[in-house]
């Protein structure tokens, strides 16, 4: 029992940083260049769509993510040329509109190229099977690497945007793009760069799930809102918040969900907890934000200066 | 009036698309094969989405039968839109022929003449692994399902021939991702198996998971995780896994076969029941018509013909309860890779011959 | 080195600039008077491309920057305080001046330079922009453009809050800048303090030119200050 | 991203062009307004005379989500409270007519004033708490309310869970059927959507609405002359959430049938998309959202499987090409004539 | 006499560093009393303070006779404790003249009337538009604030403050930004406000305040370090030493 508790923190732990991996590149692109991106689903949809078809084609998955990564970036370059350079003025809720249509558009064509049927992409057979734990319990080889990758991404943003004048100047740019640019910084070219690695952050998110996920259309949609309670809970524009919050929102969800009915089970009829509990599940993390928004109206880690 | 006029409404956005994409497919590969006639006279199909959207199917469903003046709606694939287009469609005076979902609702008191459903009732599916856990001496079992009326529904109606101890019974959040909760659960219970309804992109997921986590010696019985709009995803995961199903590509009679490699000709990809159940639909659409002499205005014509089910279906033994739900036999699939590397379900063995619905004798027909 | 002619500007609709002619000698100090609303600031803009001209044409050092961008604008050397401060409120005091910091290398102004200009800074170096009071903000604006080491800084009202002692300190800090030849275009309502040591004055009335001249002239004759400054 | 002084992107031409502009824009809103209305009443004799009855069916549907959008404007245009969960509003008014209805209870009216009373007493709960929050978060906090509600629904078995349940009447108004006849339902829906752009209308040129107005603008400053938002915002919330349960009424008529589907984020966000579309916080606006997006959905489905390509794409150019939706482009080409 | 508005001994503390460090001051009615001082001295934060927009560690403040430390913002306007901003905060989006009106309607009866446009309320537009003249943007009335020079929204900032009829003001470094000709009208204006307003001016522009101030405070890193009327003040050596300089 106990040690099923700790196993579940720890999935919890894992699918925490799963979430923080899938959230990385919209932090970037909307907690620090204030970009409310919505398609930042369909990004990670076309990552493992790419993957899938590279890894079909070359029958590895390392060169299917090797040729996967670059294209998602050019990817994510031609779409911030063609449509996001011309929001990052605009009012939030008409980048809400845009992004919407994109989504439309991607998902569309996604089903289009590739049809309405999942696509597979078999794990690695270096990274397939699993490695004993206590008892009869077992850890998937594939979920270990998913947990360094996401680690590796969360150094590596915060670096980015918290010790490099890369960062100063987009956190600049994302308050005062003007005087950025009159102070002699390209903030148009800056810009450009980083949503292009926003964009293939998120591709790569989708490659790296893409083994232990299906690959379908609008597989993107339902992550997306996942992705916006992570950044909200953990402050908008905090790296390090968005990171708390991923484990904090994986946590509980898995926890909460199998050890919530047990708990309940202590304090009604078995039927009603059930019931209680099968009602209760779905909304656990919602709950979640609802109240740490409520004790914390600005998230974990509120943005330092944020006028 | 002359010529026959069929919408077909099913889910072609989303996810959930393949499925609806199977049963067009099936449809217009029958209307296709009767020389794009039905019962012999001119026809037109109409195919709309539904968009899995409740309201927006009730007020396309209005559509096809007021508007355009449908005589027939073949759909849909979801309980929830069946649910809200069979009461337009049937006051309209026309007829809905259901390719898949098959809900209690209309099974019982609220069975409905001018309501067919040419796939099955959604409990029998689970019975039969439900049965199949029972014969076999399962003792422990563990149970999943999504946190749904569908995913209670599957329990419950698995639970209805299953005796045996159920260790676990899990409800998991609808679209949920990540299984190693679950997993984990199980690995811990190691029950004689898991029974699971885990329809679309969660299925694979979990199946997936699944194997990963080192748990394939624990049989997987499930219903609609498992079957040809998911294995192109599964694959190799999902060999030797099992489902349930009132038909598979690899039934042995003439009509099937030669509507399997049909079908793999023309779209590339294996029928599973969805297209098989359309298809089936398209014929006694029909029969009925023949039935009727052609005349589609002649509801009560068209309703005796449904109702006689003068078809050869491509799962053989095939006819209409009173409440208008298909009465047949039911097997136990397990998933298979073929010698050309594509992936089916293929039959295991029969656990049900001409078996009716729980609910067919609540039914009093309103003639 | 700058030089402004007929230059043409609007928001929208509403012209605000009729040709106005200006032009900065290398290691020239101007003053651009005039009263609220008159287009000191909207000729600011549209010389650093904040606000495309309408008209006229701008170029520095020979090359013609009409409509480009404001950071090639920037790079021909020219350096902003804007009205109003502009500092970045998310970045500590600190990272406001490096981020933009140009011309490491021949440096004239680096961190350590700037901090003894304005020892404040230093001691707040760690606060977030908008964690300063008013006249820090100031200073910072002014610190943060002199960091991209301009050769004609531009300062649009930059004593705006700021303590007579800081005021002088500026003051005397713009002169050594003249001293060490690089040129400055400012606009502020001390005109008597600038009067000791700028070159020439343009006055601007309803988006015109009214009245431009040495600083001679300006003492000289007092009126204009009545007409245009209402002293 | 944070307009700035420094190049005033905000500035819109014709804003800053004419001072007595924004009354104008007020006065062609109107004009737009009553254009739409007249064409909405003359709908079902033209579509009769043109042999297309059906349209009504279409055009009801339409005109009860613009009474949804024109509920969320009040709140997302003119109170800059983006709430992400205005569509559990539409659940709620929904389901009290299916659980009157089942309770014997199948007077419009009375479901109505329930709807409305439910609904407010959500709004004012969840408002209050969410209120606490601002901008992006605010949006957040609605989605998580409209969540729990969806999930509520989702588990109400007794109401057929996510499967929903069919009416198996409509509504009686005042005991008569008039609802029954797709016209009369037509008719009804249209008097409401007419009365509510009417009573908004009002609202937001009031005492209240310049509150709720200028705490958008700039909170700090209300502030500081003596306003204190919350009350206010809340108002607007309340007012907001209870006429989108009257839509829910209707939809339910409309439908003849009742799911949680009716409040899933989705369902919101196509809301939001609807008045950002339109306009927003212009009224009139989203009315022409609701128009827009819902007519076009339904030609271009019925046109082309692939039909969210062009729909995804026609909604990105709007944004890009027009600045403040139909509403803003419908503006221009006005306001350009001299 | 008792004071209009009397600071006890008033700290705010950012971490280490205290801001605002024991402050404390009487304001008697009807008085125009400036509070001068180095940049980053603290006077800022002590309006916030008083407005009530920020917090005070500890300290009381009592205006009129009652104890304000612990009430909002609101309340504190309500009670006729207005304040202006530095950094200016006004409604972009509104025209000028509604700017103004937006601050009578506060002070004019409910705002809770959903109906009757506001916009057509003489009562609220003419004493609006008195006040805008009386600052000298009267022929802005229409313009969208946002669309003002930098200066014409330095004055439209003092007639918001004046607009919401408080019968003190907080003036925080009114004249900072307006030119010349704008900024005589202001101090026109604060000479007249003497006789209606008690007022609490800060500036850094001496001629003003030397030439508007019944008493001068001066404050240096978070103290005061004298108090006391034009003359003496500027005559204190530490003062000139910590503040003016050579200037005045
Ligand atoms: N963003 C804007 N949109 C429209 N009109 C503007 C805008 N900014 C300024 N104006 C108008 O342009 C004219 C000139 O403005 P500008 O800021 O250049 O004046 P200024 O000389 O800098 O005055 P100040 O000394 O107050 O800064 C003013 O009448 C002002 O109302
Ligand atoms: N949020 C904050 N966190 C930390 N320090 C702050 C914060 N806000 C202000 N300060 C510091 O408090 C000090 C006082 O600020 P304040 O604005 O009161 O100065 P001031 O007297 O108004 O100066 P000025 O004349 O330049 O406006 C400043 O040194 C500033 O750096
Ligand atoms: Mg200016
Ligand atoms: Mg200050």
């Amino acid at each position: 029992m106990t040690n099923l508790l700790l196993l579940q923190a720890l999935n919890g732990l894992q699918f925490g940083i799963l979430l923080f991996l899938v959230a990385a590149g919209l932090t970037l692109i909307f907690g620090i260049m204030d970009l409310i991106n919505l398609a930042h689903g369909v990004l990670y949809m076309v990552g493992a769509y790419l993957t899938a078809t590279f890894t079909a084609v070359t029958g590895d998955f390392f060169l299917g993510l090797a040729l996967a990564l670059p294209t998602a970036l050019v990817f994510g370059i031609v779409l911030e040329r063609l449509i996001f350079s011309q929001l990052y003025d605009r009012d939030h809720l008409e980048q809400v509109l845009a992004t919407f249509g994109l989504i439309l558009i991607l998902n569309e064509g996604v089903k289009m190229i590739w049809g309405a049927a999942p696509l597979s992409v078999p794990v690695p057979d270096i990274l397939s099977g699993s490695v004993p734990l206590v008892g009869p319990l077992r850890y998937p080889v594939f979920r270990i690497i998913i947990i360094v990758a996401g680690l590796l991404t969360a150094l590596g943003l915060w670096v980015l945007v918290a010790r490099t004048r890369v960062g100063m100047l987009l956190r600049a740019g994302a308050t005062n793009a003007p005087m950025v640019s009159a102070l002699g910084v390209d903030v148009k070219r800056l810009f450009m760069l980083v949503f292009g690695l926003g964009a293939m952050l998120a591709g790569f998110a989708g490659a790296m799930v893409a083994p232990i996920l299906s690959v379908e259309p609008g597989m993107g949609d339902s992550i997306l809102i996942l992705t916006f309670v992570v950044i909200v809970i953990g402050g908008v524009g905090s790296i390090r918040g968005a990171f708390v919050a991923a484990i904090l929102v994986g946590v509980v969800d898995t926890v909460g969900r199998t050890f919530g009915p047990i708990v309940l089970r202590s304090l009604m009829e078995p039927a009603a907890a059930a019931q209680t509990g099968r009602t209760l599940a779905p909304m656990l993390i919602y709950i979640l934000m609802a109240v740490v928004l409520f004790a914390r109206p600005s998230g974990l880690f509120p943005k330092k200066g944020a006028a | 009036q002359d010529g026959v006029k069929v919408g077909v409404m099913v889910t072609l956005s989303g996810p959930p698309a393949v499925l609806g994409e199977q049963a067009r497919n099936g449809f217009e590969l029958a209307v296709e094969q009767l020389g794009g006639q039905l019962g012999g006279i001119p026809t037109e199909v109409v195919v709309v989405d539904d968009e899995l959207k409740p309201d927006v199917a009730a007020t396309k469903a209005r559509e096809l039968v007021e508007r355009d003046g449908a005589n027939f709606v073949v759909g849909p694939i979801f309980s929830n839109i069946m649910m809200a287009i069979a009461k337009p469609v049937t006051d309209a005076g026309a007829f809905l022929v259901s390719p898949n979902a098959g809900t209690s609702t209309f099974a019982g008191e609220g069975c409905n003449p001018n309501l067919f459903v040419a796939s099955y009732q959604n409990d029998q599916v689970h019975e039969v692994l439900g049965k199949y856990a029972q014969d076999k001496g399962f003792a422990r079992v563990f149970l999943m399902a999504p946190n749904y009326q569908a995913g209670k529904d599957a329990l419950a109606g698995f639970k209805h021939s299953y005796k045996g101890e159920v260790v676990g019974e899990v409800f998991v959040p609808l679209g949920q991702l990540d299984f190693s909760a679950e997993l984990a659960q199980i690995a811990a219970y190691q029950p004689d198996a898991i029974y699971t309804f885990m329809p679309g992109g969660m299925g694979v997921n979990l199946v997936k998971q699944y194997r990963q986590a080192g748990l394939e010696n624990i049989p997987f019985l499930s219903a609609f995780t498992v079957d040809e709009t998911t294995l192109p995803a599964q694959q190799d995961a999902a060999v030797g896994f099992f489902g349930g199903a009132n038909w598979a590509p690899d039934l042995d009679n003439e009509a099937s076969k030669a509507f399997v490699k049909a079908y793999e000709e023309k779209f590339g990809a294996v029928p599973g029941t969805y297209a098989m159940q359309a298809y089936d639909a398209a014929q006694l659409i029909d029969s009925a018509i023949k039935h009727a002499d052609g005349d589609v205005s002649n509801s009560d014509a068209i309703r005796e013909g449904l109702r006689a089910a003068d078809i050869t279906s491509l799962r053989g033994d095939f006819k209409f309860g009173p409440n208008n739900y298909p009465i047949q036999d039911f097997y136990l699939v397990k998933v298979a890779k073929r010698d050309d590397g594509k992936f089916e379900t293929q039959i295991e063995e029969k656990i049900f011959d001409d078996y009716a619905d729980n609910y067919a004798d609540q039914c009093k027909m309103a003639k | 080195m700058l030089v402004v002619e007929g230059l043409e500007a609007a928001y929208g609709q509403s012209r605000i600039l009729f040709g106005v002619d200006l032009s900065v000698a290398a290691g020239e100090v101007v003053t651009l008077l005039g009263r609220n609303g008159m287009g000191k600031t909207t000729t600011v803009k549209s010389i650093f491309g904040l606000l495309k001209p309408t008209g006229g044409r701008i170029t520095i050092d020979g090359d013609d920057v009409t409509g480009r961008p404001p950071h090639i604008i920037a790079r021909h050397g020219l350096g902003l305080v804007p009205e109003g401060r502009q500092i970045f409120p998310t970045l500590t005091v600190e990272e406001n001046l490096v981020a933009t910091h140009r011309n490491e290398g021949s440096a004239r102004w680096t961190l350590s330079s700037v901090y003894s200009l304005f020892p404040r800074l230093q001691e707040r170096r760690r606060n977030m922009g908008n964690q300063l009071s008013g006249g820090e903000q100031q200073m910072l604006a002014i610190g943060r453009a002199l960091m991209t080491n301009p050769r004609l800084v531009v300062l649009d009202e930059a004593t705006e809050g700021l303590a007579p002692l800081i005021r002088e300190e500026i003051w005397d800090c713009l002169k050594a800048i003249k001293s060490a030849g690089e040129a400055i275009l400012v606009i502020d309502k001390n005109v008597d303090a600038l009067a000791r040591f700028a070159d020439r004055h343009v006055v601007i009335e309803k988006g015109r030119i009214a009245w431009q001249g040495s600083t001679a002239e300006l003492r000289a004759t007092p009126d204009i200050k009545d007409r245009f400054l209402h002293v | 991203m944070s307009q700035s002084a420094v190049s005033d992107p905000a500035v819109d031409p014709a804003v800053a062009a004419d001072a007595r502009q924004p009354r104008l824009a007020s006065r062609g809103a109107l004009v737009a307004a009553l254009i739409l209305f007249a064409i909405f009443a003359a709908l079902p004799p033209a579509a009769t005379a043109a042999g297309d009855p059906f349209l009504v069916v279409t055009a009801t549907r339409i005109v009860i989500y613009a009474i949804a959008a024109l509920s969320l404007d009040l709140v997302l245009g003119y109170g800059a409270m983006v709430s992400f969960g205005h569509a559990a509003f539409l659940g709620i008014g929904a389901y009290s007519v299916a659980i009157l209805a089942s309770l014997g209870i199948g007077d419009v009216v009375l479901q109505a004033v329930v709807a409305v009373a439910v609904s407010a007493l959500f709004a004012l709960l969840t408002g209050a708490i969410s209120l606490r929050t601002k901008g992006v978060y605010f949006i957040m906090i609605t989605l998580a309310f409209g969540q729990m509600a969806f999930f509520f629904f989702v588990s109400l078995s007794a109401y057929g869970g996510d499967d929903g349940v069919t009416l198996y009447s409509r509504s009686t108004l005042l005991g008569t059927s008039a609802l029954e006849s797709d016209v009369g339902l037509y008719y009804t829906a249209l008097v409401v959507l007419v009365a509510a752009f009417f009573l908004l209308r009002t609202v937001v040129a009031s005492r209240f609405g310049r509150v709720l107005r200028g705490t958008r603008d700039n909170a700090v400053r209300m502030q500081a002359i003596g306003f204190a938002p919350f009350p206010y915002q809340l108002t607007a919330y309340v007012i907001a959430g209870a006429l989108c349960g009257i839509a829910g009424v209707l939809l339910a008529n409309q439908t003849e049938f009742v799911s949680p589907a009716y409040m899933t984020w989705q369902r919101s966000g196509e809301l939001i998309v609807m008045v950002v579309l339109g306009g927003m916080g212009t009224l009139t606006g989203a009315i022409a959202g609701a128009v827009g997006y819902l007519a076009l959905e339904n030609v271009l489905s019925s046109m082309w499987e692939h039909w969210h390509l062009p729909f995804g794409a026609l909604i990105i150019l709007l944004v890009l090409y027009t600045r403040g939706g139909i509403a803003g482009l419908v503006g221009r080409i006005f306001g350009a004539r001299p | 006499m008792s004071a209009l508005l009397s600071i006890r001994d008033l700290r705010k503390a950012y971490g280490a560093l205290a801001v605002t460090d024991g402050i404390s001051l009487d304001v008697p009615e009807g008085e125009l009393h400036a509070i001068i001082g180095p940049n980053g001295a603290g006077k800022t934060t002590l309006i916030h303070q008083l407005s009530g927009s920020l917090k005070s560690d500890s300290g009381s403040v009592h205006f009129a006779g009652e104890d304000i430390t612990r009430l909002p913002m609101v309340a504190r306007v309500r009670r006729g404790l207005a304040r202006s901003f530095q950094i200016t905060s006004i409604l972009e989006g509104f025209t000028v003249l509604e700017n103004a009106a937006t601050a009578v309607q506060a002070r004019s009866g409910s705002s809770f009337r959903f109906f009757g446009p506001a916009a057509a309320e003489r009562a609220l537009n003419d004493a609006a538009m008195e006040t805008l003249s009386r600052v000298g943007i009267a022929d802005r009335a229409h313009r969208r604030a946002g669309d003002l020079s930098h200066g014409e929204k330095r004055q439209l900032e003092i007639a918001i403050a004046l607009a919401t009829g408080a019968k003190m003001l907080l003036l925080d470094e009114p004249l900072a930004g307006t030119g010349h000709e704008e900024g005589a009208v202001l101090v026109e204006l604060m000479r007249q406000l003497k006789s209606t307003h008690t007022v609490v001016l800060i500036e850094h522009d001496m001629e003003a305040v030397f030439a508007l101030a019944d008493r001068v405070s001066v404050l240096v890193y978070g103290r005061l370090i004298a108090t006391g009327d034009a003359a003496t003040v500027r005559a204190d050596p530490e003062v000139r030493a910590a503040y003016l300089g050579e200037e005045a």
